[in-house]
């Protein structure tokens, strides 16, 4: 029964699309779920900056106003160690996803960002089997998901030795940046670039760079940004070209809410919890664009009883 | 020789020449032309900021305009609202841009006259309001740039970027302004005496409103064009041009003390800036590497001109 | 007198770039003499004295005390053997309180209680070189009225602690104190020179000099020309040695005093604390003085016409001559012709750009009319010495269209040719009908105005027309309570 | 009597009003607030914003700007996490080079937490001679240390390439320390400021070091070396900035490279709301303090006032905003009487 319990979302970061569709989806979810009277209130949170010390504040504001969980997408996976023990100390339910935090008293939700980039190289392996120069467009630099995809890659190109890494960029998540990064790099690379291996949020970019400079697009893996799947739409109908997309769903801040909600209400959660990430192959491209909002993320939200099923396969 | 030696934007360029150089020198020479190309790219936005932060930062001590990245944001993601990606509406889409960073303009130059609030904490929290408008207004959602506006933005004719040009001419006609008419001399007086150049009759209020807003309009102006460019407005757009635009100004040569300042030097300074990055990208330098030898040229460059400027 | 001289200098020269501002200078000064040193402006007296002070070394000889110093001057050695300078420019620190600024110039004040010992030090030093000063040691420098910081700067110079005074250089030590406070300080200076110690005084005041100096030396363009015992000078002997072109002055009223006219006057103030009706009223091609001791408020009067001029708009039109020149005037990275132009840039254009050949022209055309010392009005402004920048603001102003000049106790560092000049000009512009209100510190110059407003604790406290001005009038209502 | 001194006393209260009015706001929105717990909550995060305001405060003293504050802030607390609590082998770049050693067989200069002191040590050297740079070249410390702060991620990056490591155990307890009846973060406030001030306004030096702001060629013609000057207090804020650094990371408890960019904007925030001037030497060490947390309540507040998502960051602006109009009201006010 946790019809008088009260739930926060701790965010962040709200700069870039995918994660305004996943405060979207939050509300999308959360405000039938206190309507129906499940729970008290469901109130989102983000911080101005985009700063670690910024949330620590926030979550100790959190506790102080007697929320009884907070669902967490943190700015680190250590640094709001110490605010995030503070509320557990305080008998506050933490649930972190997304940008997951390792303080043992905190559930994760986490996506296996490492596989998820090994997934990339391998794909591409399969479709090229002749192997090839590639080139990596990377995230923001110190942040722990950039680090994660990035590993996955090097160990992916490492078991695919035919596959080689000439250039890598930081491109920030952001088509612009990641747009001006190639273009800088492009012309000491190599003319026979196979392949370009993101994070999500700068295939586009990465696509305009190379059209700009009068080469041969390569396979670009997409990261389910809308217009991404809008180009490679286009692309696919006009010459057939193929890729794959995947990211992480916005949407899995709703499953974190009932995983709150699940512990709430006293059922026995394990404390790590892995989602699927999201992805989307050449067949199923029109199928997935057409949900997909204009200029948003594609995405999936969950009911209560995805939740319950997640947690009884993790309890396995 | 002499000439060019006292020149204050010398070192700029200088800079740049050499990053490039370097750069080419681990290519073997490959691709010259292309980074160039790129560099002129990407350095057009630099400039089109730059420009009206050195007008406002000329104006004295404590003079800075940090709302740079929030109205690009914000302009850019109105403009493209409003256009939707029709052809049709283009002109009334950079009008919109425009007009958005006139406001966000007026906004600051309110904060600071009326409330009395340093310029660089007014236009930080300025900053805070346009950029929450900005999430308010698109929430993200990122619309394509009409065709017309984003082949113009990409365009390039035997490897020379069209906007390029266009913001050169504009650069000019900025450098004019700034040497040549009353305007431009008044925002030089204030910047080195704010109480004589009143007592001298400059109608000083009259001239820093007009410099904070011309300084957002170019911001509405690039995240027009930016948006164009790069396929559409982002909420994150902006986030690079606000200490870009400060080491713009002055890395061109421009004084931070204010009165003194030049137009050519942002062109340098921005191409050093993109070529930088470049440079270190094709070295294949991690993060932190890069990252430091970024900071460490950057001051080498400031040292380096310093001393030229002593001699003057 | 035997004894060797404290500093000796010979064949001293100093260049700035092109500029010689000093070209072979000889000069000694002896303990218990006061050394008055005139010169038109520019002549090196300022570059001199900072050459003593230690704040730049130059070729030829130094000695002190004997010993030959030449190449290891500094101010820190010149501190030591008891050499202090108060400058031309203002070296206080303004955001410092009085008694901090008196431990800025005493490294062995430091310790516990340095506060209260500094203070201590700079209200006796103050007490006993203007009694009656108002200055309290936990003053913060920069809200006193300039006249004040004068006060403390030069009372810092004589404070005493572990090194000794022995010489105190004063550069226009005056230029912003009223009559009786400079009366003050003079009478210091005799007792302190009595006592054995030295001072070289600077000033274009010759009265002050005739009176308080016991040697003279003149100096002209970086030499000096004339060096006598000061009683063997008189104020036309001493002019004619300066070299200077102007007529003596003349005394009492240039012409008869003219009646007030009747017609609508083209301006009327009230200072903003004043209780009665008085106020400030000029007409057409009057020349108004605001007179008083220094910091009454005649600044605040004239900023206050000032801004209520611009406000108005169209119609009449203010320029103003900043005394405060660094604070109020002069733009530092800008040429002289820059300078001078500023305010009348809108006149100066040719469709919407400005016209150079017609900014270079008007600049030109003032350097020779004012007698700005300089080869080329494209040099930064900060090349001249005090009195030609005093100059190029004089040329800023009156080579505007405006109808009022107002003047903010202008004549701060302007040597005494100049200043003849300058009268003349303001008569002859005023009988083209422009209207001047003056503020100044010298009595002199209220011979030269029409109607006299004197001012005390920011309020009009009389009213003299020309045929009424005497200085025992001004004096006495400057200082005696209205009644 | 002097006709100055009252406007003066009204600015300089002018802060201590702002943060008793922000502070009485929040009691009023969250009662629960007022409380030990709920004001220790509420302000700890402000005190590695204080010694970040007083380093920033020190630099803008002698009229330059450290925008490397955020950064450098960030580096001091990854070495922290590292090197002060594991030695050399605590960095992963290093752990890398010995993969399978057992910890105690290791060397003591791998393990020794001096090499964390040492580093630390330099950075503060590292600041110091930025003055002196700054001073020699006649260089403006805006672009210098916009150089420096790519620098200080840099080194912050390749210390700790992904956020992590922990911090030693003894500044956690530090820093969690709960001394009876006045929770730590207050009694940090009041030491920090009470230093501060000693420091800059007391001593007999700190009075050159000021006067080098308002007029340095006075300083100079009196004999005061300005390198000294500047080297002081660039080294000052470098040591304050440190104490930024280890104070933050016992309370965050780990290392993280973008650990405190935000601090740059926040310090200098605080010196102006704490009273300071950009330009001219005119500073108030109690007042930076001040502002410090104000700045850090003004957050609590907002999420106590519970604004919708979109505006919770241009609430921020507006918070800053009515704080620093409180100023301009004032000043108003203090005109007409
Ligand atoms: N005493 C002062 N010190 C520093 N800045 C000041 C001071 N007074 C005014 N300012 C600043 O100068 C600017 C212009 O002020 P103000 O509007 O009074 O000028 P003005 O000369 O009246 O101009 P205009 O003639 O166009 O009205 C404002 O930004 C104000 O913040
Ligand atoms: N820093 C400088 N750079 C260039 N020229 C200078 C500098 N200082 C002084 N001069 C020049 O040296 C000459 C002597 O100047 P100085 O200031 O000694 O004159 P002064 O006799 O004190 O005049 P005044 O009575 O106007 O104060 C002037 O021609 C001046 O222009
Ligand atoms: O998880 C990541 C999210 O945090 C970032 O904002 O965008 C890219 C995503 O993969
Ligand atoms: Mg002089
Ligand atoms: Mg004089």
């Amino acid at each position: 029964e946790t019809a008088d319990k009260r739930i926060a979302l701790s965010n962040n970061y709200a700069g870039n699309s995918w994660r305004q569709a996943m405060l979207r989806s939050w509300d999308k979810v959360t405000k039938p779920a206190v309507e129906a009277g499940i729970v008290a209130a469901a109130d989102p949170f983000t911080t101005a900056e985009n700063q670690v010390t910024e949330q620590a504040a926030q979550i100790q504001n959190l506790v102080l106003q007697g929320y009884n969980a907070i669902v967490l997408n943190a700015a680190s996976p250590d640094a709001l160690n110490g605010a995030v023990k503070e509320a557990c100390d305080a008998g506050v339910i933490v649930v972190s996803f997304d940008g997951i935090v390792t303080e043992p008293c905190a559930w994760r939700i986490a996506v296996d960002f490492k596989q998820m980039g090994k997934d990339e190289v391998t794909y591409l392996a399969g479709k090229l089997p002749e192997g090839g120069n590639l080139l990596e467009i990377r995230g923001l630099a110190g942040v722990f998901v950039d680090d994660e995809i990035s590993k996955g890659i090097h160990e992916g190109v490492a078991e695919n030795a035919k596959f080689k890494i000439v250039g890598s960029v930081h491109g920030d998540w952001d088509q612009a940046k990641a747009q001006a990064a190639v273009a800088g790099i492009l012309p000491s690379l190599p003319d026979d670039i196979v392949g370009v291996v993101t994070q999500g949020g700068d295939g586009y970019g990465a696509a305009q760079a190379f059209a700009a400079a009068g080469r041969k697009t390569p396979t670009i893996i997409m990261g389910n940004r809308q217009d991404e799947l809008a180009w490679w739409k286009e692309q696919k109908d006009a010459n057939g070209y193929e890729t794959m997309s995947v990211s992480i769903a916005p949407g899995v801040s709703t499953l974190a809410f009932w995983v709150a909600q699940q512990i709430l209400d006293g059922k026995e959660v394990p404390k790590d919890l892995v989602v699927p990430f999201l992805r989307i192959d050449q067949d199923n491209l029109e199928k997935n664009l057409e949900t997909t909002e204009k200029g948003g993320v594609a995405n999936v939200e969950y009911t209560l009883e995805d939740a319950q099923k997640v947690i009884e396969a993790a309890a396995k | 020789m002499r000439w060019l030696l006292s020149r204050p934007w010398l070192w700029a360029y200088v800079a740049a020449i050499a990053v490039w150089g370097a750069t080419l020198a681990f290519t073997g020479g490959r691709g010259g032309a292309e980074v160039m190309t790129a560099a002129f790219t990407f350095a057009t936005f630099y400039v089109i900021v730059g420009l009206g932060q050195m007008f406002v930062v000329t104006l004295g001590p404590g003079n800075v305009d940090l709302s740079i990245p929030a109205t690009i944001t914000l302009a850019g993601a109105i403009a493209t609202k409003v256009m939707d990606t029709q052809n049709s509406m283009i002109l009334a889409g950079l009008l919109v841009a425009i007009a958005c960073g006139v406001a966000v303009g007026c906004f600051n130059y309110a904060l600071i006259i009326l409330l009395r609030i340093p310029p660089i904490i007014a236009t930080l929290s300025s900053s805070f309001l346009v950029q929450s408008t900005a999430i308010a207004y698109g929430r993200g959602i990122r619309i394509k740039p009409p065709s017309l506006l984003a082949d113009f933005t990409t365009a390039q004719i035997h490897g020379v970027p069209v906007l390029a040009v266009s913001i050169i001419v504009l650069s000019a006609l900025m450098a004019v302004v700034l040497n040549r008419t009353v305007y431009g001399r008044f925002v030089t007086a204030i910047g080195q005496n704010l109480r004589a150049a009143r007592l001298a009759g400059v109608p000083v209020g009259g001239i820093r409103f007009a410099t904070y807003v011309m300084c957002a309009a170019f911001a509405g102006l690039c995240g027009y064009l930016l948006s164009g460019f790069s396929g559409g407005a982002s909420l994150s757009m902006g986030e690079e041009y606000l200490l870009t635009s400060i080491a713009l100004v002055v890395i061109g040569g421009s004084s931070v003390a204010g009165g003194f300042s030049n137009v050519p030097g942002l062109w340098g300074a921005a191409l050093f800036l993109f070529l930088v990055v470049t440079m270190l990208n094709t070295y294949g330098a991690g993060a932190g590497l890069r990252y430091m030898a970024t900071g460490l040229i950057i001051i080498a460059v400031i040292v380096a001109a310093s001393g030229k400027r002593a001699v003057r | 007198m035997a004894d060797t001289p404290i500093i000796r200098l010979d064949g001293v020269q100093k260049s700035f770039g092109a500029v010689r501002a000093l070209r072979g200078v000889d000069l000694e000064c002896r303990a218990g003499e006061c050394l008055g040193l005139v010169g038109h402006n520019g002549a090196g007296k300022s570059t001199l004295m900072n050459l003593l002070a230690g704040v730049f070394g130059a070729e030829g000889r130094i000695a002190i005390d004997g010993v030959d110093v030449s190449g290891r001057h500094g101010v820190a050695e010149a501190q030591a053997r008891g050499i202090r300078c108060v400058f031309q420019e203002l070296s206080i620190c303004p955001n410092l309180s009085v008694a901090e600024n008196a431990r800025v110039f005493h490294a062995g004040l430091s310790g516990f209680g340095w506060r209260r010992r500094a203070g201590k030090l700079i209200r006796d030093k103050l007490d006993e070189i203007f009694p009656g000063h108002g200055i309290s040691a936990a003053d913060i420098v920069g809200d006193l009225p300039i006249a004040r910081r004068q006060m403390v700067e030069i009372a810092r110079a004589f404070t005493v602690t572990s090194a000794p005074v022995r010489l105190v250089i004063l550069d226009e030590p005056t230029s912003s104190l009223d009559a009786h406070v400079a009366e003050q300080l003079l009478a210091f200076v005799r007792r302190f020179v009595a006592g054995g110690g030295s001072v070289v005084l600077i000033s274009h005041l010759l009265g002050e000099i005739l009176s308080a100096a016991d040697r003279v030396v003149v100096m002209k363009d970086g030499q000096v020309v004339a060096e006598r015992p000061a009683a063997e000078f008189t104020r036309s002997t001493l002019v004619a040695a300066m070299g200077s072109v102007a007529a003596e002055e003349k005394e009492g009223p240039a012409e008869p005093a003219r009646a007030r006219s009747d017609a609508a006057p083209r301006l009327r103030a009230r200072p903003p604390r004043q209780e009665d009706g008085r106020e400030l009223v000029a007409h057409r091609g009057e020349v108004i003085g605001l007179a008083g001791l220094a910091g009454q408020g005649q600044t605040a009067m004239l900023v206050l016409i000032y801004g209520r001029l611009r406000g108005a708009g169209k119609g009449e039109n203010g320029a103003f001559v900043a005394g405060d020149r660094q604070q109020d005037g002069v733009f530092p990275l800008w040429s002289i012709a820059d300078n001078i132009t500023i305010t009348s840039l809108k006149r100066l254009r040719r469709g919407l750009m400005i016209d150079r050949a017609g900014t270079r022209a008007m600049a030109e055309g003032w350097r020779e009319r004012i007698g700005i010392r300089t080869p080329d009005v494209n040099n930064p402004i900060l090349s001249l010495s005090g009195g030609n920048q005093q100059k190029a603001l004089f040329a800023r102003a009156l080579g505007s269209d405006a109808g009022v000049v107002l003047m903010d106790d202008p004549m701060r560092g302007v040597d005494i040719g100049t200043k003849q000049e300058v009268y003349g000009m303001i008569r002859a512009e005023a009988e083209k009908g422009r209207t001047f209100l003056w503020y100044t510190t010298e009595m002199d110059e209220l011979r030269h105005c029409d109607h006299t407003y004197v001012f005390r604790d920011g309020r009009i406290v009389a009213d003299l027309a020309r045929s009424e001005l005497t200085e025992e009038k001004v004096l006495q209502s400057s200082f005696a309570d209205a009644s | 009597m002097n006709a100055a001194t009252l406007p003066r006393l009204a600015r300089s209260l002018l802060p201590a009003i702002s943060l008793a009015i922000i502070l009485g706001a929040i009691f009023w929105l969250q009662p629960r607030a007022a409380s030990y717990l709920g004001l220790n909550l509420m302000l700890s995060l402000a005190v590695p914003i204080a010694f970040a305001t007083v380093a920033q405060m020190c630099v803008i003293t002698v009229n330059d700007l450290d925008l490397s504050i955020g950064t450098f802030v960030g580096f001091v607390a990854c070495v922290a996490a590292t090197m002060l609590k594991g030695g050399l082998i605590a960095l992963p770049l290093v752990a890398g080079l010995y993969p399978e050693a057992d910890p105690a067989t290791l060397p003591f200069w791998l393990t020794t937490p001096l090499v964390g002191w040492l580093v630390l040590a330099l950075g503060i050297g590292v600041y110091a001679l930025l003055g002196a740079l700054i001073h020699a070249r006649d260089l403006p410390s805006i672009v210098v240390t916009l150089g420096m702060s790519f620098v200080w991620l840099g080194l912050s990056v390749l210390v700790l390439p992904t956020p992590g490591g922990k911090a030693p155990d003894w500044i956690r307890t530090v820093m969690t320390l709960k001394p009876p009846y006045v929770p730590l973060p207050i009694i940090a406030a009041v030491l920090i400021a009470l230093a501060a001030h000693l420091l800059l306004m007391r001593t007999s030096y700190g009075a050159i070091l000021r006067g080098a702001g308002g007029n340095p060629k006075a300083i100079e013609r009196a004999g005061w070396s300005l390198l000294k000057v500047k080297i002081a207090m660039f080294a000052l804020a470098g040591l304050f900035g440190t104490l930024a650094g280890l104070s933050l990371v016992g309370l965050t408890t780990s290392g993280d490279a973008n650990i405190a960019l935000r601090y740059t904007l926040l310090s200098i925030a605080g010196v102006i709301l704490g009273g300071g001037e950009f330009v001219g030497g005119r500073i108030s060490p109690v007042g930076a303090v001040i502002g410090a947390m104000t700045l850090t309540l003004a957050g609590s507040f907002l999420s106590f006032m519970r604004i919708s998502p979109d505006w919770q960051i241009g609430a921020q602006g507006a918070i800053l905003i009515i704080v620093l109009a409180l100023r301009a009201v004032i000043d108003r006010l203090e005109k007409r009487t």
